[in-house]
């Protein structure tokens, strides 16, 4: 038995957490950390919703699975361009103007 | 028979209003539109009496169709003309005048360049003028009554080379024009309240309606009329109009148009006379014109002028009339004088216009004694100021006498106040008139020994350079104008005039003249006839006192005469205020400062036109580009500040989604 | 008060503060870390709320994988070691930074807590068996896109990564990065700004 | 407990399946064989026809409502992961042929190759394209979070391989822009599941929550953040900032892809969603009424402002992103057909000023085609091209002789009118005035002539030798055939838009 | 059918093929360009007046999707206008012959004139909602080109601005009446015209009727053009070459007005009565603004450009009457406008290419002198534009002043009653201006600079056009009767 307030007050924290680091950061790496932090707001709030109501399907379970395969990928990807970026220019400061 | 009536009263109006497109199509061939001019307007002159003779022998539809009647909803427009024994005698005097003036256009404008032109013009203006008179339908009426105002700017504006002559034409025209606006509201009034623009039909109904929408339709017909008529305030423009060649003068200025708005006042007169307030604003309006035109008549130094004003008190006579005349006595006595005036004032002017080709000019110093050398105008002269004065038996006695009667019955049968004003202003204006009349004979007939040998200097110096004055006429810029410039009098207006002294008159002037003066001696016998509903009613005590008034005046004046070495009654007055006089009491200064402020309110439009309308056009533009600078500055091209917009872009549509949804 | 919801938010709390942690410390390496710590107590969340094939799932793709390839990220770019305020942003934007964070955190909480909040639920174990079953099952076609998904990212990666580019900077020693070389890595964008522009 | 497998029909996954195939086989062949070039492109341009013929059998379906083809289904009669209908097919077929256009643009273009060659482009483009298809048809929140992840991120990539500084410089907005987004996807469909209780996206799915008063913000705000999510791949403000970046930075028939494909996938995803929300009978959209009004006038003032001529589509873009979502503030199925009409309208037009462009790169080289200045008199060096342009620009505008454009926004303010948003469509109205301004500007460069002092400056050349027929390039044939293509289905679409819009289903 | 067809199709080809044969390596030469245009427009012109007298009626599926179909037909009030769109073009066409154009390939400009005609006509064919608004978009661009290329040479900004103006405030009103079209098709059911003007706004609340008739007012306002929306027309006027500015006055405008009488005052007779009062003060204001503006403009064009402001006052106001006269007024004024600003503009262009300028306060020959072709045209054109009784700009304004003074039952009587108090005002300011261009230009003894008189084709076209402003003026019935069973089917609702 759980208060469903707990987890998804952590999810809200989460988000804004994660669109805080969003925001708050200039180096492109951190803004990443940001993206997680919201995608898992979203992994908890699929859990949270598939634990205490269960479908057939396993949807919260099994799209959790999937966001955080996505969010490999695009880390993935990411970090190459990142690379990319710090090789073309010297820094991965996202708040320079880009040319 | 009601057919031929029907066809005939069509080809009036349209036998001029082919000779004018015909005419135009050869306005550069004199001879051919010589003969088009005087065909159309002989054809119209048989037309016309084949039409009032048809009227007196045998049944006749008194509506004839034209265009047809147009479809509009409820108003019913049959555009109708309307022929009965008042536009049909109306119609021949004024096609009697009409070849009158074309014949002698014909010699007057023999070496004119445009003489084409304005036979043209004369022609498309008779045919409005027998529109007007023709017709049966108040939208047929504004119709001929404004072609006529355009053929009037054209015909004073013929000689556009001269800048005088293109402000007179302007003047007149815009004059007219604005008082027919109120008119176009008084024919709106009319025809609304019974839903159709038939006349007849307008007569028949408004019996039954308001009278005070009557009263309001009239007072605005009146100020129309008094436009088109050159009645007080309105009556400047037309002395300016002497601008024009005489003949046009003669027919637009003395004869037809001017009196279009008595004719207008007469074909409404079953309804006009249910109008108190706006007979007795008509009744106001002409004796301070009649009075007043003819103050300024006496004083004025240019003869033609002295015309010009002296047809502004005749015709405030004809309206008056028709202010004054009880329903029983009808508009009679207003159309009589319409039609003596037309006769004996064509008459005056083709002459006054005859001598001033001979004496080269028709200011009063130059027609001095003009009768005296060219005796062939004595007798048309004689008969025209005659006539004008109102001296028996001539036409004008007749016509005026029968004013004074319908006005002495309103004021014995009525007894109201238009009725003793009209009187009172009646008989100060016999008085003026017949002064007038004289001083005119008077400096026509005279003759000094010096003056006598200035002129045979100047009339052999005229002759021997006459090729190069022709030329210099139409080359040269003309005189400038004295009227509207700093009020000082320099040469009349009128000065200059072809100089044909050496032709000799072509028989058909000679004949419209000769014709003219024939009915202005006989006219009064019309009285007599069936033609016009009039029956003789004369005041015998009334006319004896007037004859008495006249007689005062040609006494007094042959002594004010006689005491000027020029034989000028006039220079009694003095140079300073005959300027006054021929400024005529700087009526101008009224219009100026009617006209000023509209044209600083145009400037005013124009500039709110760009810097306010425009300006808050342009000022989106303006907008956009600031919005853009702005938006571009925003746009910093650094990736995190796209994320604050982006995640301040969820909140916002998450806020407004989950609020407003 | 259940067990669970004692447990939860011991477990939460220290999630939600290494999240903001993670968000907040100006050492590079220890927002990493901070996230380490956010996942892998997150991966406690969802034992607690009975999804143990997700917990792992979570330990080891999240923290074995991506963490690590965020630490790499973190070397490769030369991140300094120390504190290093410069990587946040301006205090104008970090304050509209927490409004905003701030904000989404509120209208989440003010949408889903009302809603949802007061429920109290029993949470089921999520059996590992027929979440395997509907994932290869009903799931298979997002699953089989998933993995095209991958495919395609990792060529994308690789070939960005091998692009040969232009390096506007000639190669600096492999130093860690100090105050020093720090101003020297401000100059550049001025400088190229400059020629780009 | 049940096996609840679902039932899986490959011919109607066609669409996605032929270029996903195409991928994988030009993987694999690049491995076997290197540097080939012109092979992957065939290899892709074949499977992309074929999924565009798969689509050929869904159009204009749904007359009868709700008749569509399903397949993906769970055993018991239940919902299905995969749905093509009128509206699906359609946008499936719209991707293909972008797709193989764009294909065209970049076959001659030697700037395309990277470090991976040909094979890893092409593949890269296939797999966006797959996603674009995947993503129409997905009825469930997985395959509608992978699709539309699977056709973003390999556009990440194809904007950097350029390589270029301004590449990187897109490349990295995009991704950031991309990453945040996807990150509200995924929020949002947490959302929808918390909402419903189901994975699917549909209206059964939506209908079953209504039961339940208290969810309804929930789901109101899985949709909004949904918008957010989509908003920035249609380049919607403010979440389009990545826009003009990267059309500016990526190669130009990526641009080309960014703003035909993935604008195709992305409203195929938002069209999902709302078509699921339409039959609760929901109120307008406050939230896509904003965002609308607020793209259309950023991008129009800001297209305003451009000197060069991808800038200036790619701030067409952002404002054309307004006119695509206008109607869906009325949430209606007419909307949903409205909606997707404007984006066929747009994208053809969209692509046929690109494909003219590309042609001019090839002539005068890209420095003189992508500054709007040099533009000057080309309907006199080029009548052909100059034409084409006119009436991609004037379809844009949405003026005759450029009718479809016009058709889509009578399309378009349709139900905007109907639900009575008279602000918004008197908004709409100020901003076509707007558009017509941005692509006449570059119209009325365009038909200028030349001017002549900048002509007399040119060498000297013989008499009868076109000074620049004597030293430009010719274009090459795949191009033209691009120009071509779209440009007569232009005319097509102009002179009977009905073959577009009808494909769409009534 | 096939006439309809005909009429559309011969110049849109023809319009296509001039434009696309103006480039290239053997553009087509002036002349021939001239030669293919004419016996289009000829065509053209024979083809309307056909399918004007067999009334042809067409109905066809465009776009079933959005229930769109190609609705053509002719009536009473749409004939007039054909005539007077495929006279003029043939006009301008002949005129151009005589004046070639400059700027660019004379085959465009051709090219672009038969498709203005293209437009024109499909706007007053069309009998479909939707139609009506695509034909209404087709001119744009066209006459853009016009004004853009073959405007006056010498401001290129100025050229840019004018017909930037142009099409943006057009389209600005063309999208308020799409919308305001597409409220009245979703709130009647259909998008016929006739089927719209049948149902007279049956079952559509007041309320609905007042937006949905301010949207299409206040969009067709902007195009007729209706004070204070106007300032778009004088420099377009000013920069269009004669032939622009001849379709732009004489047909154009009429489209809005057009536009009015199809779309607001059938369909929707309660909203528009609630409107127009307020229609009818801007377009007095516009008679008066107008007027006030041409008498102290000095530019010929930009007066000229005024004085349609003025003019399409009157339109204005007989349309507010919501009387059968007040509509067969403004139907005729139209016509009427369309002639005196054809005959006008073909003058004042004429006049502009001879004199390099049509400043008025240049001193130059008086026309009257030197070139008497040309001061007969202008004076009659002055005369007719100052509402003269017996030409043709006569009927319209008297006619609307007397509607407006009679209005139908739920007009405020007192108001309009003022109204045409001051609308009379303006036709004296009318007088005015014209008289002082008359003075300026027509008049007066100066003989140099000399130019020459119109000779052959531009003299033909102003003889024609002044013989159609006698004859219409005589026989006004020609298009009253035209115009007023259609009429009388539209306000017999609104005014009983």
């Amino acid at each position: 038995m759980i208060h469903l307030w707990l987890p998804l007050l952590l999810v809200c924290v989460l988000a804004g957490a994660g669109a805080y680091g969003v925001i708050a950061r200039r180096n492109a790496v951190l803004v990443l950390i940001g993206v997680e932090l919201i995608l898992n707001a979203a992994n908890l709030l699929f859990v949270t919703t598939a634990s205490v109501r269960g479908d057939q399907l396993r949807t919260g379970y099994v799209l959790t699975l999937f966001l955080i395969t996505i969010a490999a990928a695009e880390m993935g990807v990411a970090l190459a361009v990142i690379l990319a970026l710090f090789r073309d220019r010297g820094h991965i400061d996202l708040s320079e103007p880009g040319s | 028979m009601s057919d031929s009536v029907s066809l005939s009263a069509q080809v009036v109006i349209l036998a001029p209003f082919v000779a004018a497109i015909l005419g135009l199509l050869v306005a550069r061939n004199r001879p051919a539109g010589a003969l088009i001019s005087i065909a159309g307007a002989a054809v119209s002159l048989v037309a016309g009496a084949h039409v009032l003779y048809a009227i007196h022998h045998g049944p006749f539809s008194p509506e004839v169709p034209t265009v047809g009647p147009l479809p509009l909803g409820q108003l019913k427009m049959p555009l109708t003309l309307l022929v009965d024994e008042l536009s049909a005698i109306v119609v021949v005097a004024v096609a009697i005048v009409g070849l009158a003036v074309q014949l002698f256009s014909q010699w007057y404008l023999h070496d004119d360049d445009r003489y084409g032109v304005f036979v043209a013009s004369v022609s498309l203006f008779l045919s409005a003028m027998f529109l007007v008179v023709l017709s049966g339908d108040l939208v047929l009426t504004l119709i001929g009554w404004e072609v006529m105002g355009w053929c009037s700017y054209l015909l004073i504006g013929h000689n556009s080379r001269k800048e005088s002559a293109n402000k007179a034409a302007t003047k007149a025209f815009l004059v007219t024009r604005i008082a027919d606006l109120a008119f176009v509201i008084g024919l709106i009034i009319l025809a609304s309240g019974v839903s159709t623009t038939s006349i007849t039909a307008v007569i028949d109904g408004w019996p039954d309606l308001p009278a005070a929408s009557l009263t309001a339709a009239f007072l605005c017909l009146l100020i129309g009329v008094a436009g088109k008529s050159a009645q007080f305030p309105f009556h400047d423009w037309l002395p300016d109009a002497m601008e024009g060649p005489t003949p046009a003068s003669a027919l637009i200025h003395a004869a037809t148009m001017v009196a279009a708005g008595t004719f207008f006042l007469a074909r409404l007169f079953p309804i006009f006379v249910l109008s108190d307030p706006a007979r007795l604003a008509l009744a106001m309006i002409t004796a301070v014109t009649m009075v007043g035109a003819a103050i300024i008549a006496f004083g004025q130094s240019d003869l033609k002028r002295m015309l010009a004003y002296s047809t502004l008190s005749q015709i405030a006579l004809m309206l008056s009339a028709l202010a004054v005349a009880p329903a029983s006595v009808g508009a009679g006595p207003g159309v009589l004088h319409l039609l003596s005036h037309a006769m004996f004032k064509a008459l005056l002017f083709l002459a006054i216009g005859w001598l001033s080709v001979l004496v080269a000019g028709t200011a009063a110093a130059k027609m001095s004694g003009g009768v005296r050398y060219h005796p062939q105008l004595r007798l048309p002269i004689a008969i025209g100021l005659l006539a004008l004065a109102g001296v028996p038996p001539l036409v004008g006695f007749v016509s005026k006498e029968s004013i004074l009667g319908a006005a002495y019955d309103n004021v014995t049968e009525l007894g109201s106040l238009s009725g003793w004003i009209v009187l009172v202003s009646f008989g100060v204006t016999v008085v003026l008139t017949a002064a007038y009349c004289t001083r005119a004979w008077l400096v026509l007939t005279h003759l000094s020994p010096a003056d006598e040998a200035v002129r045979r200097a100047s009339l052999a110096a005229s002759r021997t350079v006459v090729d190069v004055s022709l030329v210099e006429i139409f080359t040269e810029p003309a005189p400038g104008t004295v009227r509207d410039s700093s009020g000082t009098p320099g040469q009349p207006a009128a000065e200059v005039e072809h100089d044909h002294g050496h032709a000799g008159i072509f028989p058909g002037a000679r004949v419209s003249i000769g014709a003219l003066a024939f009915l202005s001696v006989v006219g009064g016998l019309i009285i007599f006839t069936p033609l016009v509903g009039v029956e003789p009613h004369l005041v015998w005590g009334l006319a004896a006192s007037s004859l008495l008034l006249i007689l005062v005046a040609w006494l007094s004046v042959r002594r004010m005469a006689a005491m000027n070495s020029s034989g000028d009654a006039a220079d009694f007055l003095g140079a300073r205020r005959i300027a006054l006089f021929d400024r005529g009491f700087g009526v101008d200064g009224i219009y100026v400062a009617v006209v000023s402020p509209v044209v600083r309110l145009a400037r005013i439009v124009v500039t709110a036109d760009r810097d306010l309308i425009d300006a808050s056009v342009r000022s989106t533009v303006v907008a956009t580009r600031w919005a853009g600078a702005a938006s571009e500055r925003a746009h910093t091209r650094k990736p995190s500040d796209y994320l604050v917009w982006l995640l301040l872009g969820l909140l916002v549509v998450g806020v407004s989604g989950v609020t407003l949804w | 008060m259940t067990t669970l919801d004692i447990l939860f938010a011991a477990v939460g709390l220290i999630t939600a503060a290494s999240a903001v942690l993670a968000v907040t410390t100006h050492h590079l390496v220890h927002a990493a870390l901070w996230l380490v710590v956010t996942l892998g107590t997150l991966a406690g969340c969802y034992l607690i709320l009975g999804a143990e094939l997700v917990a792992l799932v979570q330990l080891l793709i999240y923290v074995g994988a991506v963490v690590v390839l965020v630490l790499f990220a973190l070397m490769l770019t030369r991140a300094p070691i120390g504190s290093s305020p410069e990587h946040s942003a301006s205090l104008v934007q970090r304050v509209a930074a927490a409004l905003i964070g701030a904000g989404t955190t509120a209208l989440f909480a003010s949408v889903l807590l009302p809603a949802l909040g007061g429920e109290l639920r029993t949470t089921r174990a999520g059996d590992t068996q027929s979440i395997a079953t509907q994932l290869f099952g009903s799931w298979v076609w997002p699953f089989e896109l998933l993995s095209l998904l991958l495919l395609v990212a990792l060529i994308a990666a690789l070939a960005v990564s091998r692009m040969p580019t232009t390096p506007t900077i000639p190669t600096t020693p492999m130093i860690p990065t100090t105050l020093t070389t720090r101003t020297s890595v401000d100059d550049i964008p001025a400088k190229t700004g400059g020629e780009s522009a | 407990m049940s096996q609840a497998v679902v039932s899986v029909n490959a011919g109607l996954l066609l669409p996605v399946l032929a270029p996903a195939a195409g991928a994988a086989i030009i993987l694999v062949t690049d491995v076997v064989v290197q540097h080939l070039r012109r092979t992957h492109y065939v290899i892709a341009l074949l499977s992309l026809l074929v999924g565009a013929a798969a689509t050929v059998a869904g159009l204009g379906l749904g007359r009868v409502a709700g008749e569509a083809r399903r397949t993906l289904c769970l055993p018991d009669g239940g919902q299905c992961m995969y749905v093509a209908d009128s509206v699906t097919s359609t946008l499936q077929l719209a991707a293909l042929l972008t797709a193989a256009l764009t294909l065209l643009l970049s076959w001659p273009d030697d700037k395309l190759e990277s470090p991976g060659g040909t094979a890893v482009i092409v593949s890269l483009v296939l797999a966006a394209t797959a996603g674009a298809t995947a993503v129409a048809g997905a009825r469930d929140l997985g395959t509608w979070l992978v699709a539309l992840e699977l056709a973003t991120l390999p556009t990440v990539a194809l904007v950097a391989l350029r390589g270029a500084r301004s590449a990187i410089s897109g490349a990295v907005a995009l991704l950031t822009a991309a990453l945040v987004s996807f990150g509200l996807l995924a929020l949002a469909a947490g959302l929808w599941y918390t909402a419903t209780g189901s994975g699917f996206l549909t209206p059964v799915a939506a209908l079953a929550m209504v039961g339940d008063p208290t969810r309804r913000p929930i789901l109101v705000l899985a949709v909004v953040v949904a918008i957010a999510g989509i908003g920035f791949k249609l380049s919607l403000v403010p979440f389009h900032a990545w826009t003009p970046e990267a059309y500016d930075g990526a190669p130009l028939p990526i641009a080309a892809f960014l703003a035909g494909v993935s604008k195709i996938a992305a409203l195929a995803a938002l069209l999902v969603m709302i078509r699921a929300i339409a039959p609760l009978g929901a109120p307008p959209l406050a939230a896509i009424a904003i965002v609308s009004a607020v793209s259309m006038t950023l991008g129009n003032i800001m297209a305003l402002r451009q000197n060069g001529v991808i800038r200036l589509l790619a701030w067409s873009t952002v404002a054309q992103a307004g006119w695509v979502v206008l109607p869906l503030a009325a949430v209606s199925s007419s909307a949903v057909h409205a909606s997707g009409a404007y984006l066929l309208a747009y994208v053809l037009a969209t692509l046929l000023a690109f494909a003219v462009i590309a042609a001019l790169v090839q002539i005068r080289g890209a420095a003189r085609a992508r500054d709007l200045a040099q533009y000057r008199g080309l309907l006199g060096d080029h009548p052909i091209l100059a034409s084409a342009l006119a009436l991609a620009l004037l379809s844009l505008a949405g003026l005759p002789p450029g009718i479809l454009g016009l058709v889509a926004k009578v399309a378009a303010l349709r139900p905007v009118v109907d639900s009575e948003l008279w602000l918004l469509a008197v908004i709409a109205a100020f901003n076509a005035v707007l558009g017509v301004a941005v692509y006449l500007r570059w119209l009325l460069v365009v038909i200028s002539t030349s001017d002549p002092a900048a002509k007399v400056p040119a060498p000297a050349v013989p008499d009868g030798v076109s000074p620049v027929a004597a030293t430009v390039a010719r274009v090459h044939p795949a191009t033209l055939v691009a120009v071509g293509f779209t440009a007569v289905a232009l005319v097509v679409t102009s002179l009977s838009p009905q073959t577009l819009v009808g494909m769409l289903g009534i | 059918m096939i006439l309809l067809f005909a009429a559309l199709a011969i110049p849109a080809v023809a319009g296509t093929a001039l434009i696309l044969s103006g480039r290239g390596s053997r553009p087509l030469s002036g002349g021939n360009a001239n030669m293919l245009s004419l016996v289009a427009s000829l065509a053209t012109a024979a083809f309307v007046l056909a399918a004007v007298i067999a009334r042809p009626v067409v109905d066809q599926q465009w776009l079933p999707s959005l229930g769109i179909r190609l609705q053509f037909a002719v009536d009473g009030i749409s004939a007039p206008l054909l005539i007077l769109t495929a006279a003029l073009s043939v006009a301008v066409v002949v005129h151009a012959g005589s004046r070639p154009p400059h700027g660019g390939s004379p085959a465009t400009f051709y090219g672009c004139l038969q498709l203005v005609e293209l437009g024109a006509l499909a706007t007053f064919f069309a009998r479909d909602a939707i139609i009506f608004y695509v034909s209404f978009e087709i001119v744009l661009i066209p006459m853009w080109v016009l004004i853009s290329r073959y405007g006056d040479s010498r401001d290129l900004v100025a050229r840019a601005d004018a017909s930037g103006r142009f099409v943006l405030f057009t389209v600005l009103g063309s999208t308020l009446m799409l919308i305001g079209i597409l409220a009245l098709v979703q709130a009647s059911g259909t998008a016929s015209l006739d089927a719209l003007a049948a149902s007279r706004g049956a079952g559509l609340e007041r309320h609905t009727q007042i937006i949905i008739a301010a949207l299409l007012l206040v969009g067709l306002s902007i195009k007729i053009p209706v004070f204070p929306l106007h300032t778009w027309l004088p420099p377009a006027h000013t920069i269009a070459p004669t032939a622009g500015s001849v379709m732009l006055a004489a047909v154009l405008l009429k489209m809005g007005t057009y536009g009015v009488v199809r779309l607001v005052i059938a369909p929707l007779p309660i909203g528009f009565g609630a409107l127009a009062p307020a229609f009818a003060i801007l377009g007095v204001a516009g008679i008066i603004w107008g007027g006030l503006a041409c008498l102290v403009e000095n530019d010929l064009k930009r007066l000229i450009a005024y004085s349609s402001v003025a003019h399409m006052g009157f339109v204005v106001l007989g349309l507010s009457s919501g009387t059968t006269v007040g509509l067969q007024a403004a139907l005729f004024a139209n016509i009427a406008h369309g002639v005196v600003s054809a005959l006008l503009f073909f003058l004042v262009g004429g006049l502009k290419e001879r004199w390099g300028s049509a400043d008025l306060a240049t001193a130059r020959a008086a026309l009257r002198e030197v070139s008497p072709r040309l001061g007969f045209a202008l004076i009659v054109g002055f005369a007719a534009s100052l509402g003269l009784p017996g030409l043709v700009g006569f009927w319209g304004e008297f006619l609307a002043m007397y509607s407006a003074w009679n209005p139908a039952p739920d007009r405020p009587l007192l108001l309009m009653r003022v109204l045409v108090v001051v609308a009379v005002l303006g036709a004296g300011v009318a007088a005015g201006y014209s008289l002082r261009v008359l003075r300026l230009i027509w008049s007066g003894d100066r003989t140099t600079p000399a130019h020459t008189d119109a000779r052959g084709g531009e003299w033909s076209v102003l003889a024609v056009l002044v013989c159609s402003v006698l004859v219409l003026g005589v026989a006004p019935g020609l298009v009253l009767n035209s115009t007023a069973k259609d009429v009388a089917a539209i306000t017999a609702e609104v005014s009983r």
